[in-house]
């Protein structure tokens, strides 16, 4: 019923619903993470035993204490910054570019999802060589304007703007599907009432479209957000398995991976993917509150 | 402003021809009903003239100006659609006061002229919810607030009142009639309800099937159909409609003969079967028998029958028994004969326009 | 499940199945399936099934999976240095048993015959853990073209090429490459100066004033602009293959893709590595073969004898004749048929020549720990102009608490 | 004149993206036809002089790519329709349903989107060992059953569906089953095929997962075989891109042909009020 | 099915009560109409009865039982929305055809029935459409199709015919009322339009406010109003209301003192102001001016001063010039005075149920 209030009835059978879902992520998601949350607490510990000898908070006053770490969040936190809201309004410009024509739509859409369905070796690849600071494409570009070649992938200062640009470029294809579907969702009814409301292009765009496509733009934004702090794979793709020059592109995620991977410190990679987890977190409640706010269902 | 379809075609999915060939001028600062049965291309037409749609052939003028090839926010037209469509994710008084924010108007200005439109319509009192949660009607009027706001110098409204009370029907079709009055805006009312229409209009334009049946004065639509789907469509109760073999001789001494021959069908409105002679309006006298006879409210029916046909008189004066006998007086006004096209070829006041 | 622990029992008809994890991939897979399978025909009592785990980086996380589920194969492929970190966690077999005792241990003409410094890094507090499998070593490069013109001969000592560098740097022609660290050929020199960089012990090395002269020997080169590291390329050997510079200290796993890359009018030749110090050192780079404890005794037997048919003359030249890795004995070498193989691919000669000179790092607890570190200090001279003896003094602090740390 | 110019504007802008976006792909094909010098030459050519088809057959001939190519078909068809199902029950929940604690476990489902995929890859294998699923399509298959991005796209989606439509339903006598299999999933079709086309990607894509949970050849996935042309020596970039031109081909044709459902979408118009 | 509310209240926002402690049966097999203004609560009372809605207090019984918190689907109710609600993917004939897969019926059978429905609100032309290319009218029918195609036992109609032309109404209103009494299904039919209320319906309620003025016949409401609401909602045109005080002593004669205290308004209906004397029933004369006089159609209103109150008569004979003085001769039916509160106390029979 329409003002229904939740009963232990209706909860059952939300639960029935719910139930694939939950059995999988129960098992393969949230066991993992409170196993490792868990793990976070374990000072002296044999992995592949299981065997526990000592317990404490040790693993976050290392983390908090590591230099390397602070980098870590540093890095993470300019990424995040700098990735998402342009990821954001890139995609949907042109979600809303592609949306508009009609001629070679269809060609266009594929072409601008492509990136997303290419190997990811082809584009570390090719992103190598647009950043080459001899040759790459992109110092070629900036010689027209007069700028001084720059070592994109060798200099701790660009490493992080390389990253970020190859990032964006990369989700671009993801959220302009789902922006196009949110477009594509929304009736024209509200343009022709719109457009006899006196309001131009650019007004229908911000009255209409982009009210009615909040939905969708929170979720690009939260999902963007989760991403970006989980970076991982475009680092090791474009730095070679390094962190970049000068650990210029040390984010948390990598930081964790060494660790864990490498340096078979786990109680320690565990307590820094918390404290991710935490970051995270927070971020996303912020988002979901001003969503309340601002997101129109 | 006057507006002139010039040989306007529409077809949406460009096999189905939805609207023939319209030509028509709707003169400046009159407001004009578009009536019409169900789907006969009504809203379609507002459409058109607002420009969301493009004719698939014609022209459409604005005054002398061609206003084919423009879109509708160049036509500066307000309309009241169908369906409302009034913006999910703004408050009442929010999208009144779109418009106003689109023309640029000063956010107090805005306000206080939102506020006196929603007065108006009487959704004042509820100024701060979303369109989700109003009853139909409520959505209805503030969907007319809304296209009153911008001030248009075309109005076009598509069955703005077809949710409302019968009070608040006669109230707001009265203020729409008002403003129009003072403003002068050229309106174009769509409404499936005769008598709004009649109440409402300087002229009507009768639809059918994408074609323009009649476009004419109220008076003239009821006292003149032009052909056989007006005459049915306008009046209540509906006119009676007779073939003609059923009158037998009856007719004879009234209508020439060149035209009794052609006729096909009579129309005869139910108040010209008067059940006592009115002198020198009377045509006609028929004898029928007593079927049925109804009182509502104050109306008074009889249903009688008349050589197999059933005939509806509301000019009963006393009380009727079944199966009774009565003389039935046709009167000269309110009686027509149609040829097998349809066209009246007799009745009504032979000058129509 | 498919791993060899729980197939012990299988009844002495059908043979104990060995399972072996490696990251050889494409020619190499192919090279190595075919010596599994002489292996598997030349008896009955054994089958050993290879599956490639992708690279490196995966195999590692999949032995670190299975080691936690219980899951792990009979042997695998993995770094040497990795061998502390197993034996902490208890997961490896020492080979001892197996390699000096028993009817099937290796004689003594084996031990002499297999390069000492294969022998002494898979050994680990005192205790074999792992036999050598894929290994290369750092070979010089040299552009022909380049030396004629300029009229440089094949240098005896690094000091010869940082001299070329004098003559090379008006063209813009550097005397060195190296790929994106040097951390490699780092190791060599300050060997050569005496000076292991992490000494058995363990001991750290790091910024001593041996470390310290060795490390300033490459960094001042680059600093004057007659040595460069690849950076971006990973690898030098593009660069190479275009002339930038006339010597180039690269793996010996490189000649391949320098083969197939260079243009058929470049002249070039490889050659072991000058000398420092009067003394000659090539790292050797590569993986080992280790046994995990998981394993039936069958298996373990089975597993052992498929290590020495490995570590065979024969099997060893045919290994590294058909990837281009180096034999693992000395007698291999003298095979007729890898000496043909030599002489039809002259590239890879300098491979083996530097064998005899050629050393492993020492492996410890901790010790990817370390080098991350490493190749983070590395780094840092190169992309932040650290000073040099302020990244090595910082290596040194880190390092003695990593070794700290395991302890 | 003025939509005129904003037109050709549109696609001045359009085809510059394009550009960019395209350079990957040419680059692929365009180095999959290329002698293997000719891969590294620098300034990096576009048009090889001589196109190498032959790095097509070379390449297939290095790896069992057939069989890689069923186990992909399979894994990724069960994956991504099984993921489809939980997830459309879940963002049904969601979306629909009024429960106790309904903003909770959105939140922890939303927390587990928050944890990066590089801490689960050990524990998970444990699970999968225990309950004997390792080396068998359902280690490929099972933990990938749930998907939070899918569910929360989802229920964005449901829940813009008009609740009118909802109320219909149930008095034409659907039950809350009905209603999603038989009015809210038509209706978002086009949301569906866009995360349908976004999943089989990534499930077509996935590398690291086949390759540890899987022990041998005929349980690999497509991507496993790209890692042929990667070895100690370097890497075989020619025969690299033309097997990985091939690999994501069947991607390429799915999204083209699934697009036209991604925009169809339904009629415009349709409900009223 | 019989349908009671026992002290229905409801509230949307928890604030604010729409309908206020609701009593009322509806016998089974009957049709009854809800009227009322906008925004009165009749979409409201409809969705408490279909289920959709859960009342915030009181109880729900369908005959016997209860079914308070029972669900939509476990009442089984069909319904038509206000705003039709059509499955936007879903072709005409699959929309009627909905309810019927839902009730698992065969496919064949399914197709049949739909299409003989389709044939019944004429829209068996438009089969293959999706319900954004109908226009107004016909979703609606389409809406209605839906609705009966289930067969239910209780039939919910909001507004079903709002948006038809007048004699497609007429014709969709038979059909309903037919429908009705053969098959003998409980139907509660919400509408604006009296008229349509007074031709359809066995009982009509009547809301305003949350809540319900008066439940009862057709004819009852019009002739014995129980309160100035009802008098003034119901009859067109609209009663004429005038304040005691300008009757100066006019009803004295007519009215017993103690009655004549407590009145504050009297309601005279347009067709009680006769301009002959019609003997017995004539109950009070007063003189008048007319001010205005107006034909359409076949109506012939004037309008006139009665002591600076402006009254309509519907009842005018012969032709009226403006200013002239008119004696009007008040009818004792149509005549009814109501207190402060608005209540009727004098006119009408006295035994009003
Ligand atoms: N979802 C809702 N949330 C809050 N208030 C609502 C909601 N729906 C309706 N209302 C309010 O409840 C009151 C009654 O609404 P309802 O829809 O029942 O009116 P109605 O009698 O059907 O009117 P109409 O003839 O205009 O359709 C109105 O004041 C309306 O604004
Ligand atoms: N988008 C569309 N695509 C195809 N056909 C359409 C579309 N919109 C309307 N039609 C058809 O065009 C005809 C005229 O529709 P229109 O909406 O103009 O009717 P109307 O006169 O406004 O009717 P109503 O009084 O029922 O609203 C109808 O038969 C309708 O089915
Ligand atoms: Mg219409
Ligand atoms: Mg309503």
């Amino acid at each position: 019923m329409l003002n229904e209030k939740p009963t232990l009835k209706s909860t059952a059978k939300a639960l029935l619903y719910l139930l694939p879902m939950l059995v999988i992520t129960i098992i393969f998601n949230i066991y993992p993470i409170l196993k490792s949350f868990i793990m976070s607490f374990y000072t002296k510990y044999d992995f592949f035993k299981d065997i526990v000898q000592q317990w404490g908070g040790s693993n976050f006053t290392f983390i908090f204490r590591d230099p390397d770490f602070h980098l870590a969040v540093k890095n993470t936190l300019i990424f995040v910054v700098g990735v998402v809201p342009l990821t954001v309004i890139i995609s949907l410009v042109i979600a809303l570019l592609l949306n508009k024509i009609k001629w070679l739509s269809g060609l266009f859409r594929t072409v601008y999802f492509l990136p997303f369905v290419t190997s990811t070796v082809a584009i570390a690849q090719v992103w190598h060589w647009i950043y080459n600071s001899d040759y790459g494409l992109l110092n070629y570009f900036l010689s027209l304007f007069g700028i001084n070649p720059i070592a994109w992938l060798e200099s701790p200062k660009y490493a992080m703007l390389a990253l970020i640009i190859m990032s964006i470029w990369k989700s671009l294809g993801f959220n302009i599907v789902l922006f196009l579907v949110g477009l594509n969702n929304i009736n024209e009814r509200y343009y022709q009432a719109a457009e006899i409301d006196g309001a131009n292009a650019w007004h229908q765009f911000t009255n209409v479209t982009l009210p009615l496509l909040s939905p969708i733009t929170f979720l690009v934004s939260v999902n963007g957000v989760i991403g970006s702090f989980k970076v991982f794979d475009q680092i090791f793709a474009l730095f070679n398995g390094t962190p970049g020059p000068s650990k210029s592109a040390l984010t948390i995620v990598y930081y964790l991976y060494q660790k864990f991977y490498t340096e078979w410190k786990y109680g320690i990679a565990a307590a820094s993917g918390v404290v991710l987890f935490f970051m995270i977190l927070l971020v996303t409640l912020i988002q979901m509150w001003y969503s309340k706010k601002h997101v129109h269902y | 402003m006057e507006v002139t379809f010039k040989d306007v075609s529409l077809s949406y999915d460009g096999t189905r021809e939805i609207l023939h060939h319209l030509n028509f001028t709707i003169p400046e600062g009159t407001l004009v009903s578009i009536l019409g049965p169900s789907g006969c291309g009504k809203s379609t037409t507002l459409m058109l003239i607002s420009g969301l749609l493009a004719p698939t052939q014609g022209k459409i003028f604005f005054g002398d100006q061609d206003v084919t090839k423009q879109d509708a926010l160049a036509r500066k037209v307000g309309m009241v659609f169908q369906n409302y469509a009034l913006y999910p994710h703004l408050t009442v008084l929010e999208n009144i006061m779109f418009p106003l924010k689109m023309a640029k108007i000063k956010k107090e200005e805005r306000r206080e002229k939102a506020l006196k439109l929603a007065k108006l319509v009487h959704v004042d009192d509820q100024l701060d919810k979303k369109p989700g949660a109003l009853s139909g009607g409520q959505q209805q009027r503030v969907a007319i607030a809304r296209a009153l706001a911008k001030e248009p110098s075309l109005l076009l409204l598509d069955e703005p009142l077809s949710n409302l009370d019968a009070r608040l029907r006669i109230e707001m079709r009265q203020e729409i009639r008002r403003i129009q009055q003072e403003t002068g805006v050229t309106t174009i009312f769509v409404t499936h309800d005769q008598d709004e229409a009649l109440h409402i209009s300087d002229h009507i334009m009768v639809l059918n099937l994408g074609d323009i049946q009649q476009f004419s004065s109220a008076e003239t639509l009821y006292d003149n159909p032009s052909n056989l789907f007006v005459a049915k469509f306008i009046g209540e109760p509906v006119i009676n409609t007779v073939p003609i073999t059923a009158f037998g001789h009856d007719l004879d001494a009234a209508v020439p003969a060149e035209i009794l021959a052609k006729t096909a069908t009579v129309g005869i409105r139910p108040e010209a079967l008067q059940d006592h002679p009115i002198d020198a309006n009377t045509f006609a006298t028929i004898t029928t028998k007593v079927k049925a006879y109804e009182k509502y409210g104050r109306e008074k029916n009889a249903l009688v029958d008349y050589n197999g046909q059933e005939l509806l008189s509301t000019e009963i004066q006393g009380r009727l028994e079944n199966h009774q006998d009565l003389t039935l007086y046709l009167q000269k006004s309110g009686l027509y004969l149609f040829d097998e096209a349809g066209e009246r070829i007799f009745g009504g006041e032979q000058d129509v326009e | 499940k498919d791993s060899g622990a729980d197939e012990s029992s299988t009844k002495s008809k059908t043979p104990v199945k060995i399972t072996f994890w490696h990251g050889m991939n494409g020619p190499y897979q192919k090279a190595l399936n075919e010596i599994i399978s002489d292996f598997n025909k030349s008896q009955s009592d054994y089958k050993v099934v290879g599956t490639s785990q992708g690279g490196y980086t995966q195999l590692q996380q999949k032995i670190m999976a299975s080691a936690k589920s219980n899951t792990l194969p009979v042997i695998s492929q993995t770094t040497y240095t990795t061998v502390p970190d197993y034996t902490e966690n208890g997961l490896i077999e020492p080979l001892d048993s197996y390699m000096l005792k028993g009817d099937n241990k290796l004689s003594d003409s084996d031990l002499k015959d297999i390069y000492s410094s294969f022998l002494s890094s898979s050994k680990y507090d005192g205790k074999y853990y792992s036999i050598p499998f894929s290994k290369s070593v750092r070979v010089l490069y040299y552009n022909q073209d380049i030396l004629d013109k300029y009229n440089i001969a094949k240098p005896e000592t690094w000091d010869d090429i940082a001299k070329a560098g004098e003559t090379l740097k008006k063209d813009k022609i550097y005397a060195m490459g190296y790929d994106k660290s040097w951390d490699m050929e780092f190791e060599g020199l300050a060997r050569q100066a005496g000076n292991p960089l992490v000494a058995k012990g363990p001991k750290a090395n790091l910024n001593t004033a041996d470390t310290l002269k060795a490390a300033n020997f490459i960094m001042d080169m680059i600093k004057a602009g007659t040595a460069k590291t690849a950076g971006e390329d990973m690898y030098w050997t593009q660069a190479f293959t275009q002339g930038k510079s006339a010597f180039y200290a690269g793996s010996s796993a490189g000649v391949t893709q320098m083969v197939a890359q260079a243009p058929k009018t470049l002249n070039w030749g490889t050659m072991p590595l000058p000398a420092y110090n009067d003394k000659k050192a090539t790292e050797i780079a590569g993986n080992d073969i280790v046994m995990f404890k998981s394993a039936s005794a069958d298996q373990k037997k089975g597993a052992w004898a498929f290590m020495k048919f490995l570590m065979s003359t024969e099997e060893t030249a045919k290994w590294a004749r058909s990837t281009g890795y180096v034999p693992l004995r000395e007698s291999a070498t003298k095979d007729a048929d890898f000496k043909k193989y030599l002489e039809e691919k002259p590239y890879n000669k300098a491979a083996v020549d530097s064998l005899p000179d050629g050393f492993q790092s020492t492996a410890f607890k901790g010790f990817s720990e370390y080098r991350t570190r490493l190749l983070e200090a590395v780094d840092a001279m190169l992309t932040k102009n650290e000073d040099v003896k302020k990244a090595l003094d910082n290596l040194q602090d880190q390092t003695e608490t990593i070794i700290k740390d395991n302890k | 004149m003025k939509v005129k110019v904003a037109m050709v504007l549109r696609y001045v802008i359009l085809v510059l993206g394009a550009i960019i976006m395209l350079m990957p792909f040419l680059w692929m094909v365009s180095t999959s036809l290329k002698t293997q010098p000719e891969t590294v030459k620098i300034p990096p050519i576009w048009i090889p002089k001589q196109l190498q088809w032959a790095n097509y057959i070379e390449a297939f001939k290095a790896a069992p790519f057939a069989r890689y190519f069923v186990n992909s078909v399979l894994v990724t068809t069960v994956t991504t329709a099984g993921q489809l199902f939980t997830s459309i029950l879940a963002a049904f929940a969601f979306s629909r349903l009024n429960f106790y604690g309904k903003n909770i476990i959105f939140v922890i489902f939303l927390g587990t989107m928050m944890v990066p995929g590089e801490m689960l890859i050990i524990p998970n294998f444990v699970t999968l060992s225990k309950f004997h699923m390792i080396n068998t399509y359902w280690a490929l298959i099972v933990p990938w059953l749930a998907s939070f991005f899918t569910v929360f796209t989802l229920k964005q989606n449901f829940q813009s569906v008009p609740d009118q439509l909802y109320y219909a339903a149930k008095i034409d006598g659907a039950t809350d089953w009905h209603f999603l299999w038989h009015v809210l999933v038509p209706i978002s079709k086009s949301t569906i095929t866009a995360v349908t086309v976004l999943q089989v990607i990534g499930s077509w894509n996935a590398f690291m997962w086949p390759l540890i949970v899987t022990n041998t050849e005929n349980l690999r996935t497509l991507p496993v075989g790209l890692q042929a042309f990667t070895t100690d020596a370097g890497t075989n970039y020619a025969l690299l891109m033309a097997a990985s031109t091939f690999v994501i081909l069947p991607m390429v044709i799915l999204y083209i042909f699934l697009q036209k459902y991604i925009i169809a979408g339904i009629s415009k118009t349709g409900l009223k009020g």
